[in-house]
């Protein structure tokens, strides 16, 4: 108890002192003064894309590492939980090596299509997605692994296929360590940074994201409108993830 | 439609090799003491298990054969399970449970519902149809996951003890439905019961499963009549003793002889029913041969009679009428004199 | 003989031709700029704007090193502003670049919590003991000059950090935890009221400058010469200078 | 299939290209010329105090959140959330509002003890924790709820405390969703860098963790370096993650 | 040490409200329909449910009085509890399953370790020591469970269904086993079971639990001599018939009055064995008044006798010797008369 009341200090004293710095009186002209709405809208939708993108790709691999044996199976549920580690900068460049538009991949997609991830919004989702799948993959893996497949035994002897029962049996069954990953993940991808203004770009309404505009508020010496928007960030993520997930997980 | 089995693999301590050839003619039911490879069995043949060796093979179409690499996934069966627990799915109803396996085989929404409804009316619960699998008691859940797994008629159906945690009273109901449609139904139909009122209700053909091997195998009649284990014996309640037969003379223990009616030789069983054993406060006069004098190492009234096992030269249990059991005063750890007419004495080659 | 990264051969204060008074620049304009110029830039071109209705001015702020890092990936950029010369010297050496020109100076100085409780009055009383000191790690251009300024004094410093960049040295001064650190006057001028300022004397000052060039992909090499002259002498020019920062001269 | 395929090509492309640029030649030269080591060691021990910090004061936040009804726990659930969030700059100055010298708690601390987190390892081990301790108890939190309480409930008639419960029966239930939160926990804090730099400061040998080195070496045009530094910084990751995680998670 | 508890709560669909004081001088049986409340009735007790009102007293300590803001947890009443189900702790093997509550209390590793060997000895699963749950069968899951409640030994124990799983023959044994224990056992024990033969093993006393409410409480031979229910009558295998007695003869439906011995006025139960009835080819002659013609709506051979479903215009259960149903030639779907003497049929007030 008193434990939990320590990591509670921990993590809200810190917002509260947030709070008492942001100049209440000027809050709404540091706002609309800039690109601050535009920021949000655009972190919005990268950081929900990044969310479908992990769960589109991401959800597989964590059915196939939890439940497939192969060789190099270790190592490869080691590798996807690399980009956590990798400083945000590292992570940029390395995108940019594998999907710039001189990159491995990029470079083939580039002749190939004319298109180019790199400052556009399609990038940023790339690089927020890069370093937020992460964490859905080992959070969906690790419920994945340890559900109780006493009932998808018995969906099987009931004729569905693996597809139904994945639908109908194994993703109801893990909905709230998958709501878990997912909030984890999306709140990742809403605060991403150094890899997003590495590998994409920082430009106003297709690769600025909020944060990076928080950065450059910094650099730029505003930090009253910084902690502003970041006040703004804080509160849609709250806001998001109170009002659904509750609803999401169901209330026990 | 068959089925044949030939099942062969190992799963920790338990060394599983049972060969089974089931036609749909008849309902068969397997039974065996707990831990004998029962509910492992049926899982081999739904696919739940993989076999080390043998064969299954559903109608012609092997379904199973490591030899050859064949293994169907289960859903690719088209075979039924009712597992010893409900396993129901958390997250739906019991309505939606029960249409579970109509919907994934594509029935309309409608269908499903409808044919649901009516095997939940069926299994006695009409009113627990929006209810969640944590909201049923023990036995109801039970009941929806017979109802879930009966209402799909696969081409195999296996029930692993369908009624072992529904009450008596729509115990008896139940079996009567389950006897109904199981008598009915056209295809292969394996139960595995603890019950022997439940066999005979249910199954003509009693498949005796000891320590992962068949023990016995016969029409119901012809194995409950003729245990050849103690743990047959014990479940159809009958006395079983091992022993070498000379003429009608059979030794079957170091210091009891008994006769029977038939001349046998060598070794053989002898089985007697509890009821055909008569106590006697003093040793009876006359010329039966088969009289001990035993001690009461437990007593069991039932209703109008009781049950008493009586250790001694040899052990047995008897049933007598409660009546005879106050007339002799009988008591846990008293003597009473046993004996038992050798024409009630069966005796068959081991 | 100081060894700071001060200007090098490649860099002119004389190329660029068209004077302040071109036609107005048309098209658009992506600009990869350090993050340190973000103010007047964004100030410039509410102005830019308003003389080149045809313009549509774009700015990537980034690390002067990752702004390179882009363009050596093929970004898209057709001007690059940079904060140090030795980031435009790897795009002038991998010939990605026209000739870089310089576009504004910066001085060093001393920041210092608001009143200046410590009474810090020049380097010299950043050696004293009870005053908490942060300057920038070895590699980040500032804590470099400070150093190189240090050395030339003989003053020993003893730092409490080396920080990552001129920001976080700065916030650890507001924040109350360091009581001096060496940062840019365009930094003390950014925060306003936090800091106060304590002079470095101009004898003592590095030359530290911020080259400006065209990047050789540019597919409007007008607009981006125009916007560079701009820089040079124009509305740009203005702008840096009224966020402190001193004329290319 | 397909998608968990493009799931394993967005993450190991990237870090095959950042393998590319590394020089292989000048690797060990490049790592033993500076503070590389002294900074893994570093790294290694920040992010273990921090993983340390996450789970003594986390895990009972997280049982308290899963298990105990309170007004605000859907608020509480969502604020501990936030740290993801939060640019990491941004993070950094929260800290220092907080624990700072003149923080909130911070002052009360200093002036009672005369101790202080800012240019402290310490300092950087709280940074961590404030960033990563949110994956350990969203994870922690979502394992508590969903896992099946029927363990529980026999302890409990068989004369278990609630402390010896948690310890002998809910522990090891949720043993693999607790690895999984504890492994990205721990990577998160490996990571780290914003908070750190801006809040505890960057000092060889006391703050300076690895990220920190990594992002200078950038800065100041050793590339190289930093590509090399990287790669250790993964290997070393990889290696606790790869080894540990499939032991303790027992193999399925 | 005796159990007192007024149970009120409402649980979904249940309504439940169950008084019951139990002593320890000697072992209760519930006994009830699926979803009657048993459970609910027994987790109430261990304070795994709330109470809505009522009140719950161990040895005169109140353990749960909602009125009173008395709320003691599970762990602290004392109690031991076997589920319907297992509920083995799947990371601990079957041994370290039933040293936990030696361990919670205290007890040393090495004393627990010896307890738990004994007690899964006791309960025939020497061998499965080292085994973690998902390597047991189901019936050898409920016996380690079982083990796991009994040793440690609690001042109250409610066993909730402890013999379903397990097979027949090892049944037999078990319950002698369990009957021993809860013989000599010094505390309150609840049993709920759904076999008559169970209840009558282990307990003195019987507990009827319908909808959730008490409708028969009293000594065991009493109740199943006077049944008070269908479900009771069915559960104890007896006939029952409600009806209006004036005198001697009970109006029992639209076209049947029966004579029973005893005279009796108003609204009564009549109950009688099956095994009272006699069937007849032809209307037997004779004085006997209750004799009917009837159609056999069921037959269900057990081993020497049958047991007959009859319907017409009363509906009963006959049980007759193997040989009378040859005799008879008895099939389903056939007519044949039925007659009860007057002195079988027990007649008792409503
Ligand atoms: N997953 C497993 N791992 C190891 N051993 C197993 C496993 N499953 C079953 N066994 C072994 O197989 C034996 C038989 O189990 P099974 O469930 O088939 O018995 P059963 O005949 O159904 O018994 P019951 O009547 O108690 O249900 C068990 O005693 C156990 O030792
Ligand atoms: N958690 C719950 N939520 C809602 N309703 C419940 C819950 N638990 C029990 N019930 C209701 O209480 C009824 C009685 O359940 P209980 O488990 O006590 O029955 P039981 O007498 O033990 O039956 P069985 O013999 O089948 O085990 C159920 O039918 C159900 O409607
Ligand atoms: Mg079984
Ligand atoms: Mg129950």
């Amino acid at each position: 108890m008193a434990f939990a009341a320590g990591a509670v200090v921990m993590i809200v004293l810190p917002l509260i002192g947030l709070l008492q710095r942001v100049s209440w009186s000027t809050l709404l002209s540091d706002l609309s003064a800039h690109d601050a709405f535009v920021a949000l809208r655009l972190s919005l939708e990268v950081s929900l894309g990044a969310l479908a993108i992990a769960l589109v790709f991401g959800l597989p691999l964590a059915w196939i590492l939890a439940r497939h044996r192969f060789p190099g199976r270790a190592l490869l549920r080691g590798l996807v939980t690399l980009p956590m580690v990798l400083p945000p900068v590292v992570g940029g460049i390395a995108l940019l090596y594998a999907f710039g538009r001189r990159g491995l991949a990029g470079q083939v997609i580039y002749d190939l299509t004319g298109w180019r991830f790199v400052f556009n919004t399609s990038g940023a989702m790339l690089a927020a997605a890069f370093v937020s799948m992460p964490f859905l993959i080992v959070t969906a893996e690790a419920s994945f692994r340890s559900m109780d497949r006493r009932g998808e035994e018995a969906a099987a002897t009931l004729g569905a296929s693996p597809a139904y029962r994945f639908r109908r049996v194994t993703l109801p069954a893990v909905a709230p360590a998958l709501a878990a990953g997912a909030a984890l993940s999306w709140a990742r991808a809403l605060g991403e940074f150094g890899a997003t203004i590495t590998f994409a770009g920082n430009l106003p309404g297709s690769t600025q994201t909020t944060p990076l505009l928080i950065y450059l508020d910094i650099e730029s010496g505003h930090e009253a409108t910084a902690l502003a928007l970041s006040l703004v960030l804080l509160l849609v993520s709250l806001g998001v993830l109170v009002g659904l997930r509750d609803r999401w997980l169901g209330n026990p | 439609m068959s089925l044949s089995a030939q099942v062969r693999l190992r799963l920790g301590e338990l060394d599983l090799g049972v060969d089974l050839d089931v036609d749909e003619q008849a309902p068969v039911a397997i039974v065996g003491p707990n831990g004998a490879g029962k509910t492992t069995f049926l899982r081999a043949l739904a696919g739940l298990v993989p076999l080390d060796a043998g064969r299954v093979s559903v109608g012609g179409t092997v379904v199973e054969d490591p030899a050859g690499q064949i293994r169907l996934a289960p859903e690719e069966r088209g075979l039924g399970v009712v597992f010893q627990e409900p396993r129901l799915f958390d997250h739906l109803s019991a309505l939606e449970n029960v249409a579970f396996g109509l919907r994934a085989r594509g029935v309309s929404r409608n269908e499903a519902r409808a044919r649901a409804e009516a095997w939940l009316e069926r299994v006695g619960l009409p009113q627990v149809a929006r209810m969640r699998p944590r909201q049923l008691s023990g036995g109801q859940a039970q009941r929806v996951a017979l109802a879930r797994a009966l209402v799909t008629e696969p081409a195999v159906l296996l029930l692993d003890e369908p009624l072992a945690a529904v009450d008596m009273s729509a115990r008896a109901e139940l079996r009567h439905l389950l006897r109904q449609e199981l008598k009915r139904y056209p295809g292969v139909r394996i139960v595995v019961t603890h019950d022997p009122v439940e066999a005979a209700a249910l199954a003509e053909r009693l498949v005796v499963i000891e320590e992962g091997r068949v023990t016995q195998d016969g029409l119901l009649v012809e194995v409950t009549a003729h245990p050849r284990s103690r743990w047959v014996a014990d479940m159809v309640g009958l006395n079983l003793w091992e022993g070498t037969a000379s003429g009608t003379s059979v030794r079957v223990g170091a210091d009891a002889t008994v006769v029977t009616a038939d001349p046998l030789e060598g070794s053989v069983f002898v089985s007697f029913r509890p009821n055909a054993v008569t106590l006697h406060r003093r040793r009876p006069e006359g010329s039966a041969r088969n009289v001990w004098c035993l001690q009461v190492q437990e007593l069991n009234p039932t209703g109008d009679r009781a049950r008493l096992r009586l250790g001694g030269p040899v052990t047995l249990v008897a049933e007598v009428t409660a009546g005879a059991v106050s007339e002799l005063s009988l008591a846990d750890g008293g003597t009473v004199w046993a004996s038992v007419k050798a024409t009630d004495l069966v005796a068959y080659p081991v | 003989g100081s060894s700071s990264p001060t200007a090098s051969s490649t860099t002119s204060t004389t190329a660029g031709s068209s004077p302040s008074t071109a036609a107005p620049i048309t098209g658009s304009l992506d600009v990869f700029a350090a993050a340190s110029l973000t103010g007047a830039f964004n100030s410039a071109k509410t102005t830019l704007a308003r003389a080149n209705p045809g313009l549509n001015l774009t700015y990537n702020f980034a690390g002067s090193n990752t702004l390179v890092t882009q363009i050596q990936q093929g970004a898209p950029a057709d001007v690059f502003a940079s904060a140090d010369t030795k980031n435009m010297d790897k795009l002038v050496a991998a010939g990605l670049v026209d000739t870089p020109v310089t576009f504004a100076r910066n001085k060093l100085e001393i920041a210092v919590a608001p009143g200046n409780p410590k009474h810090i009055t020049g380097l010299a009383d950043l050696a004293k003991p009870g005053v908490t000191v942060v300057l920038e790690a070895p590699g980040v251009p500032a804590g470099d000059y400070a150093r190189a300024v240090l050395a030339s004094q003989h003053i020993t410093v003893r730092p409490k950090s080396l920080e990552t960049d001129v920001k976080s040295a700065l916030v650890k001064v507001t924040s109350g935890e360091a009581d001096a650190t060496v940062v840019y006057v365009t930094d003390v001028a950014a925060a306003g009221s936090a800091v106060t300022g304590v002079a470095v004397p101009d004898s003592l000052q590095p030359t530290i400058t911020y080259p400006i060039a065209v990047v050789k992909a540019t597919k409007n090499h007008a607009a981006a010469q125009a916007f560079v002259d701009s820089a040079v002498s124009g509305a740009v020019q203005k702008a840096l200078e009224a966020a402190g920062f001193l004329p290319p001269q």
